[in-house]
């Protein structure tokens, strides 16, 4: 069960949220002008990586708000959460350790 | 066709806990608190026009810190979200409040939504409270991190529950959708079970 | 004496206090603070089980929870539990034990003959036989499945309760011994929120066993002490009888408490049985200490062989003498102490020590209190099968490999062996940890922690066997952990000092040379007893190919018992290591996995079984539901009415009344339970348009309309009428099954879509309960209670209008599943109840008839009404549903539009909604069944198509049916083969999905 | 290869198994293979079998990273059925199921397949026309499939509540379904490669592929380059990754999937049972213990390892199902990952890359397809094009939209 960052609400457990898929697809606008290869890219075909993953949670059981959460899949360190439409969250070399005393919310 | 005919009695409102009676235990109780009036309020935190608005009709702020509340001379005003809050009225008033608020919302991307009978309200209160609420709620309740007038969406095992510290005691008001208040209380009532003498 | 066995004085028993238990059959005595183990072993018991696969002679063999030998079932009935570790029980008054794999008796197991066929047993021999005649493989099998489980489960319910709850802490310390507990007193004093966790009922670890001294008094006194500062630091919890048995992602760290387990059943009061702690800690501290490792040498499974430090466990913390002649086998200094402990209690004691030339002050000790040594020397033999009577020993050669110089047989009933410590990694390992191999101790040692699990292992789990060195790394950890929490202390605690012997080094031979030469010498050397696994298993299995270390787990099932390999996986890697040539780390081994001991499936499930197993959402007429005798259905969570059977009706007599009544005058439907979603905002309306198929800017205020949305794939997944409330304000209802997904597709959308759309959504599914009339008298009957101008001319077919309904402020929508005239009245939830009972008491006059789920969906099916997820099945877009109307040809976009233009969904000859009507029109086809072109009775046949919905209909006057059929538009008129499965083939006409009133007209008028 | 049967286990007894051969040898790579297969799973051995035994091609090797059998193969519930509802899959898992019944002659190694039978339950309305559905579906295809009532459930399951949370209504029964032992099917594949000369090679993992002018060239591991003119990728959950090697995407997400055993007991669940709505999967093996499988982890992962809710989620449901096992303890549990695509349907696919074949996306269920999925695509790489039982498998079917949907009469509750 990993502890997860809501940007709004602080930390809570996996539990709270759902999970929403690799981020930062847009949904293109000019469907219309797509082959279908191109639509069924869009619809099916994820990146599926071995380590960093940029992916959606939607905070279910709290705020009810999505975001967006930087992941490795392999060693399972979270790198951080930040909201839709802020830049994605730089990567540090170190996976992230719960930090010392203030893992709570921004209230 | 209004061949209106006025009802012989006048309707009940209930609750999905009516009638149930306290349950106490060594150091816990759970209760039922007055039927209050809800109210979902939708607008943005950094809308100024929308909480001055709110403020202005509630008589006090909105909490706009995540996971606090708020009590203010209408009523309690609790954080949902950065676009949403539940504020807890005396139910007569309510619907004059969602009106007055409706009016002063007018022209602003903003929300009123009544949601009195959606949620039923029960209470946990005592020193044993934590341990009760421990058995199913993840949240780490300690006093350092969760005090009075704190409040915090999340879960009870299934149920999604808007939990609310009362006072120091601890006293806790849980809010749940209806169809699940039933369960919610069987299984809070359970929880307490450990702490009955036989 | 009662307990032939129990030494006069000494050990953590209350001699006060007799307990009474019995062990198949028979009464014993024991002592409060003994375990089933120790208590057998006073009482001179000795052969505890049968092995599992060659039901050889099984007794104790450790002190612990690694104990791989003794186990039984304890209780009986519907409490009994079968695979207990002896080691681990808690005597207690009316204890009831039984041996297990062991027919007629334990004494005399006629299984036991198993054991003379061993040499046709080998590891994976079941791979290699067993296939001729192919089909007698299900006879051996089932003899090979009675033979192979050790014992039956109980059939009953299991009356105990269990409970769960979640705890959060700075720092959890794992393991109460010295190393723990000076960690745990050292993060305690800095203030930080402490858990220390250990699975013995008290603290103290490994000095329970050894009375070693701490600060210049008594160990146990030190123990004491720091239990007594730590109950009255308040951050700080202290769990005995609490094992930590999976440690996850994140330091989130399961812990089994058994609170009334050491209680006789039912005295436990209320508390539970046991209780599942999930524990999310910053830092964790792994005190988890060491396991004692086996020699393996020829019968070293004889009951009476045991584990050195257990014996002196039994000595030294239970007060029982596991015998009077005593032979310790050993490689190292450490099983001296047993060797010492016993001569003190006056057994006859005598050392086989592998090494030639023992000099470590424990050893030195050990001559001068003048018990003989045999160095240099092994034990080949052991003599006894149900109870050891003696052993054999020879000298080893140089090099270890072979036997020198003549047997000498020494008597003893009990043969306590080391082969030295293995640091219990479990958790750290769990943790993804790293491990090294330490050559020294030959054992796996942590060596890198993985940073996502932040932990600290200390003392003899970190291979610091001396107890110095464990207090010195519990109190760096402790504080060390707490410090990295934000924790520091004023006067962290002072580092005692404590009474630490050196020792010389181990000599680590892993197979010890038997006298037989070869297979036949190594079929007795055991390396795993719970999976009676040898030495010729593990080379056996080199020698076919099975060399890597998790195939030699998986083809020898070593460490794969209750017992996980504790005692026996290192051993078998260092064998499988000397059969391959090549060095332990390069065998390299298998994964820890959690648990650290099995925990029984109730704890995993906590309370949430039987009546809070999952919650049954009731709607709030459910009551009245109740009162008048529905049969409930159940959609989701929720408990619908499916019907309402009047005395001596069946259901479907009960469903072709209601259906009836319905058309004819006045039916009511508890509607309650779709979903309904609030939607305000200026961009309302243009979410509308993205998300239905159809237009939603010309929707006029107070009119209500009918969608569909699609998923991306182009297929249905939701329905429901939306209707417009005001300006910007909308009421979106959702299938009952789809609110919760419909409002989170909402927010996705929006919120990760189109975050600049003005649009709030808010759920109001349960602020509403809906009555839903239904029938040509609908309107008369709520005529009589609503101050709403029901005229047809102002308030149409699929319009909205709110004012009250007897009396409660309701909004009432003209709208209809049934295709009759409809009034679905809204009122807050409160006042569901009060309306229904208002409806049906106005009702009484129209003869208005409760109906279900049931006849809702024959009533929509006459209509030829889909329902999302009956008749679709997300593999159908509107155009396969005959819904081509409902998508709007002018919209650029909308969710899913651009799938229905894909080679495959726009393919001619795709499955699509059809009506079927049988030639019989009694005959009701089973949903489900499968339709073809033309097909004989009892002969496979290719499907083009299955009913989707199917019933009786009592207005139409016969059986109807709708139906997926490949090209089904085209084949209007064509007479379809149904066969059912009773072998019979119905005929049926296809034709359109509209069965009753295709005009339309019931439902406007 | 030395044949098993029960003269040379007593003729070998006789020698105290001192001279039994390896099962397969452990050859260095050769640099150059016909077909290189890149998996050692019971799919990527399988291929290699009946690439020999089929299509005497036996020039083969098959590159596996670790231990042969490590992956998916040796982490499964081993639940073998063909009750499929898609007439594509249930032909393709038939065609397995054909195959299973006679592997351990075949083979000459007992794999333990035991069609003890597979019980799906049925808790609720929408359930029944689930069954309802899938029931008819199979027997119309000719493929045994059977509906039992609530009280044979009761008969063929004693332990079970039928009164549970949501009452058990009926089941659909296939007796040809049940268990086999997942470990044996590899080494029996293993084996039977071998033995016709196919070099199975350990702890050689595939680092990336040489390509010349969109073909495959052969393959760059951790024991050096090896050249081969045709591949299969058979890695399930690693196929994502193999793919990006090769510079393609797939419609797949890899998920943990976790599974767990309970101590060993005497015979105490005869069959399969499985149940959807009640989230639990039961059955016993032969060592005794119960071995129970739940669902997948919510978010793509490749650490073989999963969260402990799910673990609950699978066992509460198990305790309330049968309230007597509530006692029995939960041994040991772990993780594998799987290749899951959005149809729940497998790929049989040629790739972007000429001369490269994919075999993947058996996800959660493909254990059941090894004979089939080995059979059909050794065919493929003999022929070097897709053979008509793999051809609805392809990847084309995620831009034409014609889906193999298996999750879709499960859909929605209405
Ligand atoms: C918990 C669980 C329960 C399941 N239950 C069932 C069930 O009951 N019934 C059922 O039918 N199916 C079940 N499945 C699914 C089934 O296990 C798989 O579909 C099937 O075993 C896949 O076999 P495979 O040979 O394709 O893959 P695997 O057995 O995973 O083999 C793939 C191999 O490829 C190797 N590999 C990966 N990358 C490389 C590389 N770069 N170079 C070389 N080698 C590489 C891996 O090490 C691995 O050995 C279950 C799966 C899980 C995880
Ligand atoms: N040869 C030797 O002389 C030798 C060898 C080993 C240990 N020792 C002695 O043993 C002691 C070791 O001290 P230590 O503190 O490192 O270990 P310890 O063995 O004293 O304590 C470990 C404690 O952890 C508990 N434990 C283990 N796994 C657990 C789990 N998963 N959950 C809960 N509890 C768990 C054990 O029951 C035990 O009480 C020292 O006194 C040392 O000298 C001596
Ligand atoms: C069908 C099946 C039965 C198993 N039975 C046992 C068992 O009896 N004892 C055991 O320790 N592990 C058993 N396992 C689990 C394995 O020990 C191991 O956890 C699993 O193969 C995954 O490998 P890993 O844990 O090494 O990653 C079984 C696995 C499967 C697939
Ligand atoms: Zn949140």
């Amino acid at each position: 069960m990993l502890p997860i960052r809501c940007p709004w609400c602080g930390e809570r457990e996996q539990t709270e949220f759902s999970y929403g898929g690799e981020a930062h697809i847009v949904r293109p606008t000019d469907s219309a002008d797509l082959t279908d290869a191109e639509w069924g890219d869009y619809v099916f075909f994820r990146t599926n990586p071995r380590g960093l993953h940029y992916e959606r949670w939607f905070h279910a059981f709290g705020c009810r708000r999505w975001f967006n959460m930087a992941r490795d899949t392999v060693s399972g360190a979270i790198h951080g959460t930040y909201r839709p439409g802020e830049p994605r969250t730089d990567v540090p070399d170190a996976p992230r350790v719960p930090v010392a005393g203030g893992d709570g919310g921004e209230g | 066709m209004a061949e209106q005919q006025a009802p012989i009695t006048a309707p009940i409102r209930r609750g999905p806990l009516d009638g149930r009676a306290p349950v106490t235990a060594d150091g816990v109780s759970l209760t039922l608190p007055a039927f209050a009036g809800k109210l979902v309020l939708r607008g943005g935190s950094d809308d100024g026009a929308f909480t001055a608005a709110a403020a202005k009709v509630l008589g006090a702020g909105l909490p706009l810190a995540p996971n606090t509340a708020a009590r203010g001379p209408r009523g309690l005003a609790l954080w949902l979200g950065p676009t949403e809050w539940m504020v807890h009225v005396d139910a007569d008033t309510c619907d004059a409040l969602a009106a007055e608020l409706t009016a002063a919302f007018a022209g602003l991307h903003a929300a009123v939504v009544d949601v009195s009978d959606y949620y039923a309200v029960m209470r946990l209160g005592g020193p044993r409270a934590r341990d009760v609420l421990a058995k199913g709620c993840p949240l780490d309740l300690h006093p350092d991190r969760f005090d009075v007038d704190h409040c915090a969406q999340t879960r009870f095992v299934a149920s999604a529950i808007l939990l609310h510290q009362v006072d120091v005691g601890p006293t806790y008001d849980i809010q749940v959708r209806w169809s699940f208040a039933d369960f919610l209380w069987t299984y809070l009532a359970d929880a307490m079970r450990e702490f009955t003498s036989r | 004496m009662a307990q032939p066995l129990r030494l006069a004085a000494g050990g953590r028993v209350d001699r006060g206090r007799t307990l009474r238990f019995t062990f198949d059959g028979r009464t014993y005595t024991g002592h409060p603070g003994d375990t089933l183990a120790s208590a057998l072993l006073a009482n001179g018991v000795r052969l505890l089980g049968r092995s599992y696969k060659y039901h050889r002679p099984r007794g104790l063999y450790s002190a612990g929870a690694e104990e791989p030998s003794a186990l039984v079932t304890l209780g009986a009935g519907a409490r009994a539990e079968p695979n207990t570790r002896a080691t681990q029980v808690e005597l207690f008054d009316g204890l009831v034990a039984r041996s297990q794999n062991a027919w007629p008796a334990l004494g005399f197991d006629v299984s036991a003959v198993i054991g003379a066929f061993s040499r046709f047993l080998p590891a994976g021999f079941y791979y290699k036989t067993f296939m001729w005649p192919k089909s007698l493989w299900m006879t051996y099998e089932k003899v090979i499945r009675d033979a192979a489980g050790p014992v039956h489960g109980p059939r009953q319910a299991d009356p105990d309760r269990y409970e769960q709850r979640y705890a959060h802490c700075d720092v959890l310390v794992v393991g109460a011994g010295p190393a723990g507990l000076m960690a745990a007193l050292a993060a305690g004093r800095t203030g930080a929120r402490v858990i220390l966790a250990d699975d013995q009922p008290e603290a103290g670890g490994g000095l329970l066993t050894d009375p070693a001294g701490i600060g210049g008094g008594a160990g146990l006194d030190w123990v004491r002490a720091t239990v007594a500062a730590l109950a009255d630091m308040p951050e700080v919890t202290v769990l005995p009888r609490t094992t930590v048995v999976g440690y996850h992602d994140y330091n989130y760290l399961g812990a089994l408490e058994r609170v009334t387990d050491h209680l006789p059943p039912d005295a436990g009061g209320n508390a539970p049985r046991q209780r599942l702690w999930k524990i999310r800690a910053k830092q964790v501290v792994l005190a988890t200490g060491a396991i004692e490792r086996p020699l393996v040498f020829a019968d070293n499974d004889r009951p009476g062989v045991m584990l050195a430090g257990a014996a002196r466990t039994y000595m030294n913390r239970f007060g029982v003498l596991p015998g009077r002649e005593m032979v310790v086998f050993t490689n190292n200094d450490g099983a001296y102490a047993t060797a010492l402990d016993a001569a003190s209690h006056g057994a006859r004691v005598q050392v086989v020590d592998l090494r030639p030339d023992p000099r470590g002050p424990l050893p030195e000790a050990a001559r001068e209190a003048g018990i003989p040594i045999h160095a240099g020397a092994t034990v080949c033999g052991v003599a006894g099968s149900k109870a050891v009577t003696g052993v054999r020993v020879r000298a080893l050669s140089d090099d270890g490999k072979g036997l020198a110089g003549p047997a000498k047989s020494l008597p003893c009933s009990v043969l306590a062996m080391s082969g030295g410590w293995t640091p219990t990694v479990h958790l750290f390992s769990q943790a993804r940890g790293k491990l090294a191999f330490s050559a020294d101790l030959g054992a796996f040692v942590p060596a890198a922690g993985d940073p996502l699990n932040p932990n600290r292992p200390a003392g003899a789990c970190n291979g610091s066997l001396g107890l110095d060195a464990c207090l010195r790394e519990g109190r760096e950890a402790g504080l060390a952990a707490a410090h990295d929490t934000g924790h520091v202390a004023d006067h962290p605690p002072d580092l005692p000092l404590a009474d630490s012997l050196p020792q010389e080094p181990p000599r680590l031979l892993w197979t010890l040379p038997a006298e037989k030469a070869g297979t036949a010498g190594e079929k007795t050397q055991f390396v795993d007893l719970m999976g009676d696994v040898t030495v010729a298993d593990v080379r056996l299995a080199e020698r076919e190919g099975y060399a890597s270390v998790e195939h030699l787990k998986r083809y020898t099932a070593t460490g794969m018992g209750t017992d996980q390999g504790k005692t026996s996986n290192i051993n078998a890697m260092a064998i499988m290591a000397d059969a391959r040539g090549v060095t332990i780390p390069e065998v390299g081994h298998t994964t820890f996995r959690p648990n650290y001991v099995p925990v029984a499936f109730g704890a995993v499930a906590g309370r949430s079984v039987g009546d809070l197993f999952q919650q049954a959402r009731p709607t709030a007429m459910h009551e009245w539901h109740v009162a008048q005798g529905a049969v409930f259905e159940d959609v989701g969570d929720w408990k619908r009415p499916w019907y309402f059977p009047r005395p001596g009706e069946t259901m479907h007599d009960a469903v072709q009344r209601e259906c009836k009544a319905v058309r004819t005058s006045v039916g009511i439907v508890d509607a309650s339970t779709l979903g309904k979603i609030d939607i305000q905002g200026p961009d309302a309306a243009d979410l509308l348009n993205m998300v239905y198929t159809n237009a939603w800017s010309k929707l006029g205020i107070g009119r209500c309309r009918y969608g569909v949305m699609l998923n991306e794939h182009g297929m249905i997944f939701d329905d429901g009428v939306t209707t417009r409330l005001g300006e910007h304000h909308y009421h979106m209802t959702t299938t009952t099954g789809g609110a919760a997904r419909v409002m989170s597709w909402l927010e996705e959308w929006l919120q990760t879509e189109w975050p600049d759309m003005r649009v709030f959504c808010t759920s109001v599914t349960e602020q509403w309960a809906v009555a839903a009339l239904n029938g040509p008298r609908s309107r008369e009957l709520l005529a009589g209670l609503t101050d709403i101008d029901l005229d047809p001319e102002t308030f149409p077919f699929m319009a909205m209008k709110e004012g009250t309904v007897a009396g409660i402020p309701a909004r009432v929508y003209r709208i209809s599943f049934t295709g009759e005239m409809a009034y679905e009245v809204n009122v807050p939830a409160g006042y569901g109840l009060a309306l229904w009972q208002a409806l049906m008491d106005r009702g009484a006059a129209f003869d208005i008839c409760p109906y279900g789920t049931e006849t809702m969906h024959v009533l929509r099916a006459e209509k030829g009404f889909i329902i999302a997820g009956q008749d679709t099945d997300g593999t159908v877009t509107p155009h396969d549903a005959a819904m081509d109307w409902i998508v709007s040809k002018k919209k650029a976009d909308f969710i899913g539009r651009r799938s229905l233009f894909r080679a495959d969904t726009m393919r001619p000859g795709r499955m699509q909604l059809v009506g079927l009507l049988t030639e019989d029109p009694a005959v009701v086809l089973p949903e489900g069944a499968q339709v073809a072109e033309r097909a004989q009775a009892g002969q496979a046949f290719a499907a083009i198509g299955h009913v989707t919905s199917s019933y009786m209909s009592p207005n139409v006057g016969r059986s109807i049916a709708l139906a997926m059929v490949a090209d089904g538009f085209n084949r209007t008129g064509q007479t379809l083969s149904v066969p059912t499965l009773d072998g019979r083939v119905h005929r049926a006409v296809v034709g359109g999905t509209v069965f009753f009133d295709p005009e339309g007209e019931r439902a406007r008028g | 290869m030395k044949r098993y049967s029960i003269f040379s286990l007593v003729r070998n007894a006789l020698s105290y198994h001192e001279n039994w051969p390896k099962a397969w040898r452990s050859p260095d790579p050769k640099p150059a293979y016909d077909v290189i297969i890149i998996g050692g799973g019971g799919h990527g051995l399988a291929t290699a079998y009946y690439l020999a035994k089929e299509h005497g091609i036996t020039n083969v090797a098959v590159l596996e990273k670790s231990w042969i059998g490590g992956g998916n193969t040796g982490r499964n519930t081993t639940i073998v059925r063909s009750n499929y509802l898609m007439p594509e899959s249930l032909a393709l898992y038939d065609h397995a199921l054909k195959l299973w019944e006679d592997l351990s002659q075949d083979l000459n190694y007992n794999v333990m397949f035991s069609p003890r039978g597979l019980l799906h339950l049925a808790h609720n309305v929408h359930d029944m026309q689930e069954i309802g559905r899938r029931g008819h579906a199979i027997n119309a295809a000719g493929v045994d499939s059977e509906f039992v009532t609530r009280e044979q459930v009761k008969a063929m399951v004693p332990i079970i509540n039928l009164d549970c949370r949501y009452p058990v209504m009926g089941g659909l029964l296939q007796k040809r379904g049940g268990v086999a032992r997942h470990d044996a099917v590899a080494w029996g594949y293993a084996r039977g490669a071998d033995a016709r000369g196919v070099d199975i090679i350990q702890n050689c993992a595939v680092t990336g592929f040489r390509m010349d002018g969109g073909r495959v060239q052969g393959v760059e591991t951790t024991r050096g380059f090896i050249a081969a003119p045709r591949i299969g990728v058979v890695v399930a959950g690693n196929s994502g990754a193999l793919a990006a090697m090769a510079g393609f995407r797939l419609p797949i997400e890899t998920t943990p999937l976790q599974a767990m055993v309970s101590e060993p007991l005497k015979p105490i669940i005869d069959c399969v049972v499985m149940s959807n709505t009640i989230h639990a999967y039961i059955s016993q093996s032969d060592k005794g213990e119960l071995v129970i499988g739940g669902s997948s982890d919510p978010y793509n992962s490749y650490a073989q390892r999963g969260s402990f809710d799910q673990i609950e989620h699978v066992v509460g449901p198990i305790v309330e199902l049968y309230p007597a096992l509530s006692r029995i303890r939960l041994m040991r549990h772990w993780a594998g990952i799987t290749d899951i695509t959005v149809d729940r349907s497998p790929i049989m696919s040629k790739t972007p890359v000429e001369g490269l074949f994919i075999n993947c996306g058996w996800g959660t269920g493909g254990f059941k397809a090894t004979p089939g999925s080995g059979h059909v695509f050794a065919h493929c790489l003999a022929l070097g094009d897709l053979t008509p039982m793999a051809a609805p498998f392809t990847m084309d079917r995620f831009h034409t939209g014609a889906l193999i949907d298996e999750g879709a009469a499960a859909a929605v509750a209405h």
